[in-house]
């Protein structure tokens, strides 16, 4: 299957994977550290970046659903922090031109914290945040 | 204002649920089931498509909607666990402690051929209105089985299935409980179930539903495909007759 | 109706008959019996002696939901209030702070649970109580100001100790667990439980 | 090896709207499992789409990111028959691609 699809052009492992996984970005423990290993400045809070289907309050916080949209022109790239979280960059997204700038995945939460809309557009970064709860159902047991 | 609060989360937890219903990781099981239905398998290779899971050899659509029900074959009222194994060992030709083994799955490392097929079969009845009958005997006694050993109590904490699961309105925690003694308690619950459990990151079959709650229970384990969980599943889906089933599902 | 037809019917008419039209009552409690046994398998501190019901969960099972009739309700009652054992020492409070780490406790009794780890008595799980607390259930009624509404006197510190102690002493049928008759609690969790009840300083009286 | 991934690529308009379910334990590496052993780190580290031979999307990910992984994204230029591929690649270095086509 792989070397059909290779065959056929559809895969270009080294193209799409070309970018090497920022180990340092990874592995930060609050905003200015993270700024620096994504290598911006600090970013400006932003009221163009929205998130949706992303609840107030999360049952369980192994699958909080996040969704973020920026209205921010030349949005380049879209990432989710978790304040909270042991590591706090979650996750990053490139947005060619022709893609919108709106992605929605699910993350994992320690515990209640905030979570930050991280967006770079025309090489700039803007922010915006929003508290999630996070609420343990259940017997317990 | 402790009960405005209340509200409120309860509100949101609502939210929580709907948002998470776009895309549910309960799919990636079904379509491995479904392979393992159309593949060749055990010592004789033959596929589930000679299975009769009650409306004929191979027949999926639906087919849930209408279990546990009884078998002439096998002179036994099954639920779909109890008839893929019986299918296993008569059509596939795997030992019996072959079929049974490995009922629940963990992660990628203990992936449960059971449940993916649960996943695939249960998929086929999205839809279908619940219809199980109590017509042969079998089927009857079965059914009052499930009845008595849902009001059963036992174990260190006194406790049965209608402890938590007999009145409306109630909960644990946060957590609402199904009053399974009423058609809509009933319904809402056993048409829900298989789930992709989100806490677990697992399908859940209503066979697993059963052997946690009696964990939960104090009580000793409960076998995998027993009598005691057939008549239980024969109880609750009996009583869940007139709504679509609606499953997998996600939960919490 | 046709051949196929009848004998389909004839055959149902034997098999109905073999089980004397519906089955019985007695039939099915014998085939229950027989059902749990063959259901069931220990599995750690789970043993199969959990299956063996006392006369109040006996009693109590049989109802199937509706409750107990006077008679029963006060035979069940009897039994278990003279099976109370208070303390010998005429304390009942303990110390609420581990009265309430207690009631947060879920584990405890499952097959899954480490035999030598915390058992606890899950109060959260059913009742209101201290009111930080938001996540509680509602099988039981609210316990909040359990003291403070009631007096905290010797008289209601006796029964919030039996109360927990063995609830079907009080209430036949109660869905509550008999904490100190079945051995879940130690006497000193049922003091600091009750204390968590009754003591002035408690969060449940605030 | 990892099971397909379940993708669903829709023409909405004119964007394609795409929803990808992947099969992965996401492991972070900070649980123990029952005998006290820290379970290894083990999870999704990029993500590509293509449609056409065109990037639609790259990501990169933690492993905050939820067991089981859930993407939707949006994007312009697909046509009905056309297919998108989707490939990640994990922290041991394991691969896996699958394509569905535009509906």
């Amino acid at each position: 299957m792989l070397a059909l699809l290779a065959a056929a052009g559809w895969l270009k492992p080294d193209a799409a994977h070309a970018q090497a996984w920022n180990k340092a970005a990874f592995e930060t423990h609050d905003m200015a550290e993270t700024m620096k290993a994504l290598g911006g400045a600090e970013p400006a809070q932003s009221k163009d970046i929205v998130f949706f289907q992303t609840p107030d309050i999360a049952e369980n916080g192994a699958v909080v659903p996040i969704g973020i949209a920026s209205n921010i022109p030349k949005t380049d790239s879209i990432a989710i922090l978790i304040e909270k979280n042991p590591n706090m960059l979650a996750a990053t997204f490139d947005i060619p031109a022709g893609t919108e700038p709106t992605i929605s995945t699910r993350v994992k939460m320690g515990q209640t914290s905030n979570i930050y809309a991280l967006v770079k557009a025309d090489g700039k970064y803007y922010v915006a945040s929003k508290e999630v709860k996070v609420t343990l159902g259940g017997c317990g047991g | 204002m402790p009960c405005a609060f209340a509200q409120s989360t309860v509100d949101e937890i609502a939210k929580y649920r709907a948002a998470l219903q776009d895309g549910n990781p309960a799919e990636l099981w079904e379509a491995r089931g479904e392979a393992l239905w159309k593949q060749k398998r055990g010592p004789k290779q033959v596929s589930f498509e000679q299975c009769d899971l009650g409306l004929g050899a191979g027949v999926v659509k639906g087919a849930y909607a209408r279990l546990p029900r009884y078998f002439a074959d096998a002179d036994r009222v099954m639920d779909l666990e109890t008839r893929l194994v019986w299918c296993m060992v008569k059509l596939q030709g795997y030992s019996e402690a072959d079929a049974l083994k490995n009922p629940f799955g963990s992660g990628n490392e203990k992936k449960s051929d059971m449940e993916a097929l649960v996943a695939y079969v249960t998929s086929e009845s999205r839809g279908a209105k619940m219809n199980v009958a109590l017509s042969h005997p079998k089927e009857e006694q079965m059914y009052r089985l499930g009845e008595k050993m849902f009001y059963f109590r036992g174990g260190p904490h006194d406790f049965a299935c209608a402890t938590c699961h007999g009145e409306d309105g109630k909960r644990i925690r946060l957590q609402d409980l199904p009053n399974l003694t009423g058609t809509e308690g009933a319904q809402k619950a056993y048409t829900t179930w298989p789930a992709y459990r989100v806490s677990q990151g697992e399908l859940r079959s209503f066979q697993w539903r059963l052997y946690d709650c009696f964990r939960q229970q104090r009580f000793p384990e409960l076998i995998f495909a027993s009598d005691a969980s057939v008549a239980l599943t024969m109880f609750l889906a009996r009583n869940a007759n007139g709504v679509a089933f609606d499953a997998p599902a996600i939960k919490r | 109706m046709n051949g196929r037809e009848s004998l389909v019917s004839l055959a149902l008419l034997s098999i109905t008959l073999g089980c004397a039209t519906a089955p019985s009552s007695e039939e099915i409690a014998a085939n229950a019996a027989a059902m749990l046994k063959s259901s069931f398998k220990a599995n750690g501190q789970a043993s199969l002696d959990r299956l063996k019901q006392d006369e109040t969960q006996a009693l109590c099972s049989q109802l199937a939901g509706k409750p107990p009739s006077k008679e029963v309700a006060a035979r069940i009652e009897k039994i278990n209030r003279d099976a109370i054992k208070y303390p010998a020492d005429g304390k009942l409070l303990g110390d609420w702070k581990n009265g309430e780490k207690i009631a947060q406790e879920g584990r405890g009794k499952q097959f899954s649970d480490d035999p030598a780890g915390p058992v606890g008595a899950n109060c959260y799980a059913c009742h209101q109580l201290a009111p930080q607390e938001l996540s509680f259930g509602t099988i039981g009624p609210s316990l909040y100001q359990f003291g403070k509404l009631r007096g905290y006197g010797a008289d209601t510190q006796r029964y919030a100790y039996g109360k927990i102690y063995n609830s079907e002493a009080y209430a036949a049928c109660s869905n509550m667990p008999r904490f100190g008759h079945s051995g879940i609690l130690n006497e000193q969790q049922l003091k600091d439980v009750t204390a968590l009840l009754m003591d002035p300083q408690s969060p449940v009286n605030k | 090896m990892a099971d397909p991934m379940k993708i669903r690529a829709n023409l909405v308009g004119d964007s394609t709207e795409v929803k990808v379910l992947m099969n992965h334990e996401m492991e972070t590496g900070q649980r123990k499992d029952a005998q006290g052993k820290t379970i290894p780190a083990w999870f999704i580290q990029s993500v590509s789409a293509t449609c056409n031979d065109k990037t639609v999307l790259s990501a990169q990910w933690g492993p905050a990111v939820s067991k089981n992984p859930f993407l939707s994204f949006k994007f312009k230029g697909g046509a009905k028959g056309d297919k998108v591929v989707i490939t990640w690649v994990d922290s041991r270095g394991d691969k896996r691609t699958d394509e569905a086509t535009i509906a």
